[in-house]
């Protein structure tokens, strides 16, 4: 690709683009939120057609119109926003667009037994062909989208974070698969924030900025952090976590989880959180991490248990109950569960807080306006621009703005749900000092996040999940990674 | 005969003969051209052939006269449209105004305003709430249909002799009260012999529901001596329910009397119709020609427009329809 | 969500609950052969042009001028000029012109919304307007009777015992059904209406495809357009009256979602027999039309809180 | 997607270019201060029940039984007894009646949808039948005449040279967009129905918030039952007839997605004065109602691509 340019109205999202890849190799791509990534490869993808550059395959000049002219060339795309359809089943959005059908007939069967191939591949023979998508969780969405790209007979994949909802365990899987591709010659080209996995698994690095190619051909191993994080950001970030204050137990306990139980979903869940702690729960996908906050915070029904803050006890299963009494949770799935897509920017941030800027039910945009705009410098939310429609953001950007609305809330307890989904390693940074701040002004804070480092790193205290049931519990400082992917995989060992 | 009169009493009634319009009016003086007037008229929307019949005659009326304009607002069910319409029709400056309401009593209001205005306004078939919103009245008899319908019913029965029989009875849009007033006359008539309405439901005027409504109405009933169905229109679908079924075991009396049914009768497939010509606002043009002209009507000795004119609503079978014939509309 | 089944069998319950009543108050007048003929007969028109909303509706569209085609395509298939070609030739040529008359408008309606981007309300809101009215003006406001005796003698006959008109609904339903749940063409339909840009990038026409769904239900119209001329024995601009209503309530009390991407010929059908039933029902015990009306808004409400228990609890022995 | 602004923009255009059009082919009776408040006194009625919609409609939901609920409130405000009161003590008994009667129908469309979990489709069709029923018998199918000469007088008389139902009209339409665009509950509204999910996780009673706002459509109706009263003299069950098509059509022409969380008042009331314009140039122009009906689609067709040219070029200039 060369000098691709792509503009939408108000942003020049690429501004001359250059991308060489090679067969077989893992080629990735870095950039700060906003940078162009997505933007670049949905150009690729034959999503977006760009205003300007040419895009040459095998030496060829070629224009991909459509979706299916890049298929058709053997490029296959994982989205970062999980393009699936919820009403048809796994084996039906795998095969979607392109069949097996006699005459217009679908071969169901054919398809299921090629579907469950495809799974068993990348390791989750566990998942059913027949199953309805919209009933999976968000990883079980985005190996259907790794098992769709593989449909395809493929020269090159693009892969947009398929990392961002994985665990530990299931990346390392991911990047088997990837050494197999790779091995037979397929080109992939990698997206994601973690600078680990482009360590491990990448050949060569890119790296966008504010829609131009800043450097290119970096050799993905022996780059030091420093100067990949310095490109990306123009500027040196220590990637580090704030530092914890020893005030062990000083605390009065603000939410206190009573053996908690949710349906086969978890259960026997006992924890509290004092004022100006933060609480990991990890644990691997599919744990209940998600439903335990959900719980928490109302939005499910338990089936047993109590949930208590400052000593009252919340009705259960009532979310206005838990705002009520001060409690905040910062969903997972930002698109599906936190934004309004067509709204601005301000909208969206103030949506848990809209009574605040209210008198007597009028609203005052000004103060409204002011209070997004703070937040969302804090954030490093690019464009700051906050009557932007969100949908016009890229996807980290997304989730900084979801982020914003709690952080504006003021909450006694803070319930974070994968809070760095998508995030680069500037803003990242940036939030995890604010999740401290927040803490350190006695908000009691429980932290999931699926990166073992950001639990342990950020958290005071860490809860171990293995299948629905907590199996340690204990200081940060005292367990390392190792050991909480043991516990996480064999739970005994404890 | 017919009895004019200038007077406010709104209780003055007489029968004209239906058939008296024909847009021929050769030889009467007041055909002569007088000055150009413009007639605004409006009426519901004509879904349904005696609607169309009322406005196509409306509009042909007007056509045999050099001195009409006429200004067309047909076409709502919605009295609140049909408003505005009047409501434009006075802003214009008409000369004279025809109205078929979709309801009477809605539209008085306005059309008390375009008399008001000095706009005379000739009312047709369906009647103002108060005698001071119109300068004439046209009406077809609703009420007076039940009665020849029930009336015709109980001769039947006295004839054939039926004993203990089942009527039923088919009737047009439920709402409107003009649908009212026809199922109230045909109890009424039957009452008076000791009848009632056994089986009854409701079409909307058109050609699907009639055979709809008729082909449940078959069903719940296994055995019918009569059966009144209050518009030919939906008499169509009523008839192709009937040979669907293959059901005639009971005398089928139509209403308004279209060429179909008039047709029928001739054949032998339809025992009777109660008339109810659609011709009413044809008539209403001629008369709001003369009153914007301020002629008066030449028949009468009368010297000017009469202030009510009521149709009658005569039974047309085997023996008299060659005398009804020209009167059938095309449904 | 509930799956299918769960929803459908809520559904089926709620229709015995009505055909249970129907039973204990008209006895058997109710339950008879022709009676239940004559459900079925009445809902066959309807029927047709339901499953073809069932498309549209799944695929993420609505279309309010199914009224508005079945009189157009009945007032063009019994005009003048073509009952005299049927005459000539074959009755056939009447379900002919009907059929492309359906096709064309919903080839109109798909291109205003798939290419010119129009709402979906809107677009078939103007056909609703333009197909009535040059119904009215092709016929003139008359209802034209069928003399060409073939085309009412097949359709609105009977094949082994059963009327043609039954057997056309079933027919429909079936290759509905096989449409819809086993070929790409639903698989695709469900993907369009449910994520249309999942659907794109997967490299679906999507416009193409919008066409083709509301091209399918103008045929449908198309279709219930020589039913229903068949059985009244004549066209006419006013027929097709309120269908729009009818239809959608059928597909949507059958559980498709209004918002596309989910839906089932199935509960199509058991919500079309509903609304039939509940109209027979009302007529045997001789109700008058405006205690029909109230009874048929609670009968509704019921049904449908009815049909979520049952569905929720189909779903959970699952 | 556009600005509100931009899309706004494009349906004053498609306004003027129909005004225009009336401008030229009427001539003085288009431009007449008479007809234009001819025009506007009729879009009154239509447009306050509009601008209910376009709330619930914003909401993610739709109801079908506004016009039902226009004939009930105006029926049992002109009951016997309610009139004696009225008579008696104030004519403003009858609004009162009126505006509780909407107020009680919208909060049982809303608790049926928000606590029964039906869909809107179904829960107002309900009552779009139960309504009707309801005010047929409560009339016994009889227009009753309002004799309260007061309510007649003042509602459908004059303020300061302006047509009081042009009042009513003007401020529901002011209150409408500033509790849309300036209050905590319009910003819910949008919330609701833009994500649901998304908004019961921030904290927002999404139920109890659904209830109100088909109990402010409701109260729109109520207002609009009143004015029709007035306007017409009379309570009837045949007031409103197809009300909840032509809102929706408003509404939705206005530029308020049929989806939910997206949509203005303005736009609204643009909406409604595009087809009352319509209407009336048609009538000034002596079409007949085939041929307008042919018309309208053909208009409806061309006013919305134009629209959609102009409101991209607006919002590109921005
Ligand atoms: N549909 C759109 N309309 C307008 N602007 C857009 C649109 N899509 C993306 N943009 C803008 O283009 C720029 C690049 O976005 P892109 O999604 O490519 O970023 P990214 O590098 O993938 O970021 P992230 O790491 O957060 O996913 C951003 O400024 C974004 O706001
Ligand atoms: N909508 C749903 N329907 C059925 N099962 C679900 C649904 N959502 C989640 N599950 C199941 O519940 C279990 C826990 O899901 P979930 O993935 O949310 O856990 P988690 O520990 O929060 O993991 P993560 O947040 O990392 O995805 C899994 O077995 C998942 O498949
Ligand atoms: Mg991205
Ligand atoms: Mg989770």
């Amino acid at each position: 690709m060369h000098g691709i340019v792509k503009v939408f109205p108000g942003v020049r999202a690429l501004d001359g683009v250059d991308l060489d890849v090679r067969a077989g190799e893992v080629h990735c791509l870095l950039g700060q939120n906003g940078a162009g990534k997505s933007t670049l490869i949905k150009v690729l993808a034959g999503a977006h057609q760009p205003d300007e550059g040419e895009i040459r395959w095998q030496g060829e000049q070629i224009r991909l119109t459509t979706p299916m002219a890049a298929m058709k060339n053997g490029i296959a795309t994982i989205y970062q926003e999980l393009d699936l359809v919820d009403g048809l089943t796994v084996a039906e959005n795998i095969y979607l667009g392109h069949e097996m059908a006699s005459a217009g007939f679908a071969r169901r069967g054919e398809t299921q037994k090629a579907a469950a191939a495809l799974l068993s591949r990348l390791g989750h023979p566990e998942i059913s062909p027949r199953r309805e998508v919209g009933a999976l969780s968000a990883a079980g969405k985005q190996i259907v989208s790794m098992a769709r790209a593989l449909s395809h007979d493929v020269k090159l994949i693009i892969m947009d974070e398929p990392s961002a909802v994985l665990d530990q365990e299931e990346v390392a899987r991911l990047f088997k698969v990837i050494r197999d591709l790779t091995a037979e010659g397929v080109a992939v080209v990698y997206i994601s924030h973690r600078l680990e996995e482009i360590r491990q698994i990448g050949d060569r690095v890119t790296v966008l900025k504010d829609g131009r190619t800043v450097a290119t051909g970096l050799a993905a191993r022996d780059t030091p952090t420093r100067e990949l994080t310095r490109r990306m950001t123009g500027r040196d970030i220590e990637y580090v976590f704030p530092p914890r204050q020893s005030r062990d137990g000083d605390g009065s306990v603000v939410l206190a989880v009573r053996d908690l139980s949710a349906g086969k979903e978890f259960s026997g869940v006992d924890f509290e959180v004092r004022a100006g702690e933060i609480v990991g729960l990890a644990g691997l996908v599919g744990s209940g991490r998600s439903e335990i906050l959900e719980t928490i915070y109302g939005a499910r029904k338990a089936s047993s248990g109590s949930v208590s803050v400052d000593g009252r006890t919340l009705r259960n299963g009532s979310v206005r109950a838990a705002v009520g009494a001060g409690v905040g949770l910062c969903p997972e799935e930002r698109k599906s569960q936190g934004l309004l897509l067509d709204e601005a920017i301000y909208r969206n941030v103030s949506l848990a807080t809209i009574g605040r800027f209210a008198r007597g039910g009028f609203l005052n945009r000004g103060d409204e306006k002011r209070a997004a705009t703070e937040h969302i410098k804090s954030l490093d939310v690019r464009p700051a621009d906050v009557e932007r429609a969100v949908r016009t953001l890229s996807g980290g950007n997304q989730q900084k703005v979801v982020l914003a609305r709690w952080l504006l809330r003021e909450c006694r307890v803070l319930l974070l749900d994968e809070p760095t989904r998508g995030v680069d390693v500037g803003a990242r940074s940036e939030i995890y000092a604010l999740v401290r701040r927040l803490a350190d002004e006695g908000v009691a804070v429980v932290l999931v996040s699926s990166e073992v480092p950001e639990v342990l790193g950020l958290a005071d205290r860490v809860l171990v999940l293995r299948d629905g049931v907590v199996v340690h519990t204990g200081p940060a400082d005292d367990i390392d990674e190792h050991r909480v992917l043991d516990l996480v995989m064999e739970g005994s060992a404890a | 005969f017919v009895v004019g009169c200038t007077s406010n009493e709104p209780e003055e009634e007489e029968n004209a003969p239906a058939a008296e319009t024909g847009g021929d009016g050769g030889g009467n003086s007041n055909d002569e051209p007088g000055e150009t007037v413009v007639i605004g008229f409006s009426g519901p929307e004509a879904d349904h052939g005696w609607l169309a019949a009322v406005n196509d005659s409306a509009i042909a009326e007007a056509e045999n006269y050099d001195d009409i304009e006429l200004r067309t607002a047909e076409g709502t069910n919605d009295a609140s449209l049909q408003i505005s319409q009047i409501e434009t029709f006075i802003n214009e400056g008409v000369d004279a105004i025809v109205l078929l309401p979709t309801d009477g009593a809605q539209l008085t209001e306005v059309a008390t305003r375009a008399m008001e205005a000095g706009i005379p306004v000739v009312n047709v078939d369906r009647e103002f709430s108060t005698p001071f919103a119109a300068r004439t009245t046209i009406l077809g008899d609703n009420y007076g249909m039940g009665v020849s319908a029930g009336t015709y019913a109980c001769q039947l029965i006295e004839e054939h002799g039926i004993a203990d029989p089942v009527i039923a009875e088919i009737a047009g849009i439920d709402s409107l009260p003009l649908t009212q007033d026809r199922s109230q006359g045909f109890e009424d008539a039957l009452a008076a012999c000791d009848q009632t309405v056994d089986n009854r439901v409701a079409a909307e005027f058109t050609v699907e529901s009639g055979e709809e409504q008729a082909a449940n109405l078959l069903q719940a009933a296994p055995q019918i001596d009569i059966i009144w169905n209050h518009d030919d229109d939906q008499g169509v679908g009523v008839k192709q329910a009937f040979d669907n079924a293959g059901r005639d075991e009971f005398f089928f009396i139509g209403g308004a009397g279209s060429s179909n049914a008039m047709q029928w009768i001739q054949d032998g497939e339809m025992e009777a119709t109660i008339l109810y010509p659609p011709t009413q606002a044809a008539d209403g043009i001629r008369l709001a020609r003369l009153l914007a002209q301020n002629k008066g009507m030449s028949d009468l000795v009368q010297v000017e427009v009469p202030r009510r004119i009521v149709l009658n609503a005569p039974v047309v079978n085997a023996d008299n329809v060659e005398d009804y014939l020209h009167l059938g509309f095309e449904s | 969500m509930t799956s299918p089944f769960g929803r459908n069998l809520g559904l089926i319950v709620a229709l015995l609950v009505l055909c249970a009543v129907g039973a204990a108050t008209a006895g058997d007048r109710f339950v008879s052969t022709d009676n239940m003929l004559t459900v079925l007969r009445f809902s066959a028109v309807i029927g047709v042009v339901s499953i073809g909303m069932t498309f549209v509706i799944i695929g993420g569209g609505i279309d309010l001028s199914v009224g508005a085609i079945v009189a157009l395509a009945s007032v063009w298939a019994t005009t003048l000029a073509t009952q005299t070609m049927a005459e000539d030739t074959h009755w056939l040529i009447m379900v002919f012109v009907a059929c492309a008359v359906g096709v064309g408008c919903g080839l109109v309606n798909g291109v205003l919304v798939a290419y010119g981007g129009m709402a979906p309300f809107i677009a078939t809101l103007a056909m609703f307007a333009a197909a009535r009215g040059l119904a009215e003006i092709i016929s003139e406001k008359r209802t034209q009777i069928v003399d060409v005796r073939g085309l009412v003698d097949v359709i609105n006959g009977e094949f082994i015992g059963i009327p043609v008109l039954i057997w056309i609904f079933a027919i429909v339903g079936a290759i509905g059904w096989v449409l819809l749940n086993r070929t790409t063409f639903g698989r695709r339909t469900i993907a369009v209406g449910g994520n249309a840009t999942a659907a794109r990038l997967a490299g679906i026409a999507v416009k193409r495809h919008t066409v083709l769904l509301y091209v399918v239900l103008g045929l449908a119209c198309g279709i219930a357009a020589i039913m229903l001329t068949a059985r009244t024995g004549t066209g006419s601009a006013t027929h097709g009256g309120l269908y729009e209503l009818d239809a959608i309530a059928a597909v949507v009390i059958g559980g498709t979602l209004l918002t596309g991407g989910r839906g089932t010929i199935v509960g199509t059908i058991i919500g079309v027999l509903i609304f039939t039933t509940l109209t027979n029902v009302f007529t045997l015990n001789n109700l008058d039309s405006s205690t029909q009306a109230v009874a048929k808004g609670a009968i509704i409400v019921v049904a449908v809180l009815l049909q979520q228990r049952v569905a929720v609890r189909g779903s959970d022995s699952t």
